[in-house]
């Protein structure tokens, strides 16, 4: 009996060590990023401008998109695939919100719904696409930006619509324009609440459902997940669904951000997630990464674009040190235990 | 005569340590010109760990090497093989998009006049091998089309190609049946009597004494006795190995079979994409009741693990003719899954790739086949529930391990085909299908296993099991049904038989021929 | 007007006093200013020229220090740039917006705050901004359909059109404005789509010319798409007889000045950066301590083999 | 002795069978998208204008570019790795070219060297990061894309750089145009003939070579391979070399052929590459597939492109298009008997 208690509570504090370990691994960088934008921040009588509260939420609120695509990225680089689609996907979204709300004058709420079913639909037919016929992720989800992409043009006639807002006919809801607002005395950005928000509830969700621990075996051992009795094929096309659904979101905040849906907007947003994904520790075989670590990756590039922003960096220049951020970033990644 | 021969190899005071795992301290080991030296030990007592020192695969490592007298410290594979040392690794280490020839000359392709690889040179020689070892396979076949069993011997004459004065073969016949067994025994005698050093590994104690001339034992990373192999008897090496006496290997008590739980008639596959190398069933037809073990025997590629598999849910797409029947009921599952929800489990043959998430803990391994289950209100997955599942699995099948948290890759052979069975014992299955449930599995867990089996068909639950030691058929089960072709050509009673009958049976006709 | 130019000359101290929060802190000559650009793109060469005449003409307003960004074609990025001038606290905002309604939100929040802002090329919509400097993509495309019916096809011919991006602007106003003008005698036998590039430019009229070898007018939506198709014409053997013309005109050695110069392309319109008239402006708000335009619209100007090179010096000079 | 002959006989035939089968799966697509091509092709006095030799010469020289970096692609696919930097490369060495020989007016021989240097020096430096530190490729060589652009923009000060022709200062070697022309006949296009004689020269190399073995061994099992002495890590870093090597060489072509270099070029032809050896059945994850198939993937894509601007389809409609037929041609490589 003694020496069964012994393994359960050996195995739970050694699982809590390691799993702050494992965070801390995955804070690093972003700490040290954070600490080399204080120290290179410009400061104006002595105020160091990187910490100013609105710069800060000016970071997170840049971030919002990328970080909530990030999030769906992260359970589809979990199982072991990849979405390429999502940028294209953000710009059908942000389209379809704008076309949905000023040519057919629809309410945010049928809007908002539509749009997020257009989303997940297109993310479950990625994701039957590739579990059913077997093609590898890359190629469905390329083909799918290509796709989003020719879909959001024609919705939109290949121009960018723009949203006024009103009562009047061809006006948006007044509503849909809090997504550009802040709150909390007009400091929080509403989309910085929604990623939040989201990234709490997937973190949770990645923590306590059944279909995590699917998930998760399906990323890290196809085969076996499958000879277990995971439903591999059901897991894999929920993940892109769910993928699929949050760029839809992250168009709509778009939408609601720049009042406008433009077919191009999102493109290249997918290697942004996937780089924060990968900073965050994920691997891209499966199996092994988290949502805190993808939130982590997020904000350090977001730091990163600030802080480089700030010091007015040539813009080639930029293009040069966020490479070997990057670089060194997933290098520091690499300093984890192995497991 | 092997006794004086000159050493070839002597390590002394070898040390390594994984984290917090030390799997050797302080060994010393010596091989001798013309002589098969057996290393035993449990599960993780650090036998692959010190061949692997030895073999150059492991490089930071205490203590000392001497190959002939001269010390070295070998920096990878590579340098220990131009030392004339050459390893069977315990895990099929090939390349499953390249053949057979390419495998075996891989790193060391011979080269035309003009320096591309010379193909036609290279199959000659892997043809020459591969007759030797007594198989006839198509050099340009892809390894990964090859059966488990083939490519061991694949293995085996990648090593025997080496020429390498001292041979380590760590558990080469784990995926072999007896005809193999013989036929890598032949080879052996002969690498022997050309004055090779062979070290052998394998957890098969009659193999021990038929083939080895001196034994070592391992326990817990340290040696602890070394015998004369030809001396030593089974429960001797056991009781070594273990540190105290192990009782009877086998099941103890047969108790009365139940009611009828499935019924296989005439199944016949026909797969929609027909792939080579595998056997479907072709006509099968068995029962297993209610509390009864029944084995499956057959020589390799007799076609007993695509009937498992198919059972299971788990074979190739395609039609079906025949029937099979649970509980008197008409049964297809659509997949692994549906055939939990029936009640039918199944331990798949290769753990390592169709059994385990390596690097996930022991705990979500064991309970990811009932997580659906153990949910609050169906929604959040009770932390405390899943503890408490592995945590009983864990004691009930005694694997051995310092945290449930581990990732299961760390856990020794045996124990980690413990934790497949430990998930699917949790499934509360009727009907249980193993494939080769105590391959590369120690005496002492076997035991383990075999006691759990025991209880298992105790509580009613019938079990299917494949394997290839006729000694496990034979002592493990009420029943056993020899494949053929994807056939079912015998049934025998065990209290009947012995294992030459049963050899016999699974050889069938062939067997007059000899070796094939 | 007058009004605010006296408010404009009493210094910094009124700017908390209501009114129009329009004044620049003007602190004449002796003063020290910081200009924050925020480009959309200078991936593309005539952004790129945008930010280099900027910067040059600024070398030369001892005051000014400006402070360059750009936002790779994405507007989200391009608020996040603005923002980040903000931040810093630029005492005027120079912009040339990725698109117009994304970036009106965050430029009437500069201009609220009382920093002057130029809008350069493209528009923000609404009037919370100190002055609008730019081309007339549709004039422009009114004057090309204009030189095609009048100048290049009189007696009709066939056209073949070279469309920008999808989606852009520039791309739309450049199409919409051509056909005002074209007439109906030019008949547009085929219309492929460039995407601004010179290669894909060349891949569509190799395609064309395929299908409708008897092309007499190319008509580009920029001039690296009209160099593409000559490429594609020259390697059907066709270039002698199709006549290229582009738009942009950009006073570089890759441009299409200097295209027209060495024959390649027939005729180009000049769209201008508005680089030098936006730092002209600055210096008007910040050191002269007046007023200008609300809106200034550049000349657009046709370019043939006649007055390539001088045109080409002159701006370079 | 008669059963070893059989066994031989009987195994070469079996070999071949399945050879041909699967190089017949590989060009069934291409065969299938060439049908489709005569069948919708406009015609001119009854000639159908895609078959014209001059069409079919001009799919090929459009590919051509794309070609020549899938076929690098291809090595580093099969190691299971993957370069995302090779648009990038392109670009960076189009400048180069054109920078090399009109401002620095260096001959054709030493800017093509200088330039193909730096291509292998790039590709050899991700290898070495992604190799030695164990960092994942996927996001080694997607700092590599930034890093190669911003250096493209840096070179060339941000603007395109035009190549003129000619003897005098500034200008280039009048050679270095021929990249533009045809020969035979003024039938063939010089680049057609680089990717022609590349791809055989590629497909010999991968048929013949022991490194060929080892680049297969690494990307089926690398633990086999390291067991067996195949030096990983050397297979890994030269593979990358290769690809930036190739990237780099078409780059020269496309300065050539456009007779500028400007540091946007390239932009998005990665995955068009991969696009490209997926379609031609190299599983992404690696140990699988052939240069042959990357040639065939490549030719169809370019005969896609072609007859879809042979029909002046609209081109949001081309990117729906285009987007189902790589879907459907991954599907079809599916078909392929399992081994
Ligand atoms: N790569 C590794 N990382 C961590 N621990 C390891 C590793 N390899 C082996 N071990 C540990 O070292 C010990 C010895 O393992 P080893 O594989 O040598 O045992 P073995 O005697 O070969 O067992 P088996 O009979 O199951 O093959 C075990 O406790 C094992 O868990
Ligand atoms: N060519 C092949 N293609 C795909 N799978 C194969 C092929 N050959 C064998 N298999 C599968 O590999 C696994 C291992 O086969 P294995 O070598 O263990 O057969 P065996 O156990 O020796 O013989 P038996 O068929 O009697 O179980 C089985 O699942 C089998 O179906
Ligand atoms: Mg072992
Ligand atoms: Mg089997």
């Amino acid at each position: 009996m003694s020496t069964d208690s012994d393994v359960t509570v050996n195995s739970r504090r050694r699982t809590d060590w390691r799993e702050t370990l494992f965070s801390f691994q995955s804070f690093f960088g972003l700490i040290a990023v954070f600490v080399a934008a204080i120290v290179f921040s410009p400061r104006r009588n002595g105020e160091i401008l990187f910490l100013t509260s609105d710069n800060l939420f000016n970071v997170v609120r840049a971030v919002s998109e990328i970080g909530i695509i990030a999030i769906g990225m992260t359970f589809v680089i979990l199982v072991g695939g990849i979405d390429l689609s999502v940028g294209a996907v953000l710009g059908l979204s942000a389209v379809g919100s704008a076309v949905l709300l000023v040519h057919d004058d629809l309410g945010v709420f049928p809007a908002v719904l539509i749009v997020l079913a257009v989303g997940l639909v297109f993310g479950l037919l990625q994701g039957m696409a590739s579990a059913l016929f077997g093609i590898q992720a890359f190629i469905v989800t390329l083909a799918g930006l290509q796709i989003a992409r020719g879909l959001a043009r024609i919705w939109s006639d290949g121009q960018g619509v723009a949203i006024a807002y009103g009562d009047g006919p061809n006006e948006a809801p007044v509503t849909f324009s809090l997504l550009g607002e802040r709150t909390f005395g007009g400091v929080v950005p509403i989309p910085a609440l929604i990623f939040a928000g989201l990234a709490v509830l997937a973190v949770l969700f990645l923590r306590t459902s059944a279909f995590a621990r699917h998930l998760y075996a399906v990323g890290g051992n196809e085969k076996a997940a499958r000879l277990s009795g995971v439903p591999v094929n059901r897991v894999k096309i929920i993940v892109f669904g769910i993928s699929g659904l949050l760029a839809a979101l992250a168009g709509i905040v778009h939408a609601g951000q720049l009042n406008q849906g433009s077919p191009n907007d999102g493109a290249g947003y997918e290697l942004d997630a996937i780089a924060a994904v990968v900073i965050g520790g994920t691997a891209l075989t499966g199996g092994r990464g988290s949502v805190v670590g993808t939130v982590t990756g997020a904000l350090l590039l977001g730091v990163l674009n600030n802080i480089l922003a700030l010091n007015n960096i040539d813009a080639n220049v930029q293009l040069l040190i966020k490479g070997l951020v990057i670089v060194a970033a997933a290098a520091l990644q690499r300093l984890r235990p192995a497991s | 005569m092997a006794n004086d021969a000159p050493k070839l190899v002597r390590m002394t005071g070898i040390g390594k340590r994984y984290g917090g795992v030390l799997a050797c301290q302080d060994v010393d080991f010596d091989i001798r010109a013309g002589e098969v030296h057996a290393l035993l030990g449990e599960n993780g007592a650090g036998k692959s760990t010190l061949m692997k020192i030895l073999s150059g695969d492991v490089t930071d490592y205490s203590g000392e090497i001497e190959i002939e007298g001269a010390p070295v410290r070998f920096g990878g594979p590579v340098d220990a093989q131009r030392a004339g040392i050459a390893m069977i690794h315990q895990e099929l280490d090939l390349v499953p998009g390249l053949s057979i020839a390419e495998n075996l000359y891989l790193g060391r392709e011979p080269r035309t006049r003009i320096g591309t690889v010379d193909g036609k040179q290279m199959r000659v020689w892997t043809q020459a091998l591969l007759r030797r070892i007594g198989i006839e396979l198509d050099p340009r076949r892809p390894v990964g089309e090859l059966r488990v069993g083939e490519q061991q011997l694949v293995t085996i004459a990648r090593a025997l190609s080496l020429d390498a004065k001292v041979l380590i073969m760590d558990e080469p016949t784990s995926a072999l049946s007896t005809a193999e067994v013989e036929q890598l025994f032949a080879v052996i005698d002969e690498l022997r009597r050309e004055g090779a050093g062979i070290v052998y590994i394998s957890h098969r104690m009659d193999e021990i004494g038929r083939v080895a001339d001196r034994a070592t034992v391992l326990r817990n990373g340290r040696i602890v006795e070394e015998f004369d192999a030809r001396q030593m008897t089974a429960e001797q090496a056991a009781e070594a190995m273990v540190g105290r006496p192990v009782r009877t290997l086998f099941r103890t008590s047969h108790g009365e079979a139940g009611e009828e739980l499935l019924r296989v008639e005439d199944l016949v596959v026909h797969p929609r994409r027909p792939r080579s190398g595998r056997n479907e069933p072709a006509g099968i037809s068995l029962t297993v009741r209610r509390g009864e073990i029944v084995g499956l025997a057959g020589l390799l590629g007799a076609g007993r693990t695509e009937l498992l598999e198919t059972l299971y849910g788990a074979g190739s797409a395609g039609r079906w003719d025949g029937r099979v029947l649970l509980d008197g009921v008409d049964v297809r599952p659509r997949g692994p899954r549906a055939a939990l929800a029936k009640g039918i489990a199944f331990v798949p043959e290769d753990r390592r790739i169709s059994g385990l998430v390596l690097e996930h803990s022991v705990l979500a391994n064991t309970v990811v086949s009932i997580v659906d289950k153990l949910r609050i209100a169906g929604v959040v997955v009770s932390r405390r529930a899943e503890q408490a599942n592995a945590a009983e699995s864990a004691k009930r099948l005694r694997v051995k391990l310092s945290s449930l948290a581990d990732p299961v890759g760390t856990l020794s052979g045996g124990n980690q085909q413990k934790v497949v069975f430990g998930r699917m014992l949790l499934t509360r299955p009727k009907l249980l299908l193993l494939d080769e449930p105590t391959r590369g599995v120690d005496i002492n867990a076997k035991a383990e296993i075999y006691q759990l089996l025991s209880e298992i068909a105790g509580q009613g639950i019938g079990v299917l099991l494949a394997s290839s030691e006729l000694a496990e058929l034979i002592g493990v089960c009420d029943r056993v049904v020899v494949l053929r072709g994807g056939r079912n050509v015998r049934e025998l009673r065990t209290s009947e038989i012995e294992e030459a009958d049963l050899l016999a049976a699974t050889m069938g006709e062939t067997a007059a021929g000899g070796a094939r | 007007l007058m009004l605010a130019v006296t408010a404009c000359g009493t210094t910094s101290q009124n700017s908390g006093k209501g009114g129009p929060a329009t004044q620049a802190k003007c602190e004449g000559p002796g003063g020290k200013y910081v200009i924050g650009m925020s480009q959309a793109n200078v991936a593309e060469p005539y952004r790129q020229r945008m930010d280099d005449d900027i910067r040059a003409a600024a070398a030369k307003v001892p005051q000014f220090e400006v402070k360059f960004a750009d936002a790779a074609q994405d507007n989200a990025k391009q608020v996040s740039d603005v923002e980040n001038f903000l931040t810093q606290q630029v005492n005027l905002l120079i912009i040339s917006p990725n698109e117009a309604t994304p970036l009106t939100a965050v430029v009437k929040k500069a201009y609220d705050k009382g920093i002057p802002v130029l809008v350069l090329d493209r528009k923000v919509d609404g009037d919370s901004y100190t002055s609008f400097i730019g081309a007339d993509n549709r004039d422009i495309g009114r004057q090309a359909g204009k030189y095609v019916a009048e100048k290049l096809l009189p007696g009709g011919g066939k056209l073949v059109e070279l469309k920008g991006l999808p989606g852009s602007t520039p791309a739309q106003e450049r199409s919409e404005g051509f056909h005002e003008t074209l007439g109906t005698k030019v008949q547009v036998v085929a219309t492929g789509v460039g995407d601004w590039l010179r290669e894909k430019g060349q891949q569509q009229l190799d395609a064309i010319l395929k299908a409708n070898p008897e092309v007499d007018v190319v008509y580009a939506h920029n001039d690296p798409m009209a160099e593409g198709a000559y490429l594609a014409a020259k390697a059907a053997g066709r270039e002698s007889k199709i006549k290229f013309i582009g738009i942009d005109a950009l006073p570089i050695p890759s441009g299409g000045v200097k295209a027209v110069e060495q024959g390649r392309i027939s005729a180009t319109f000049t769209y201008p950066t508005g680089g030098k008239e936006a730092i002209a402006a600055a210096k008007t708000l910040l050191v002269d301590c007046k007023q200008v335009e609300k809106k200034q619209t550049l000349p657009t100007q046709l370019i043939t083999k006649e007055n390539a090179e001088r045109v080409y010096r002159e701006a370079n000079g």
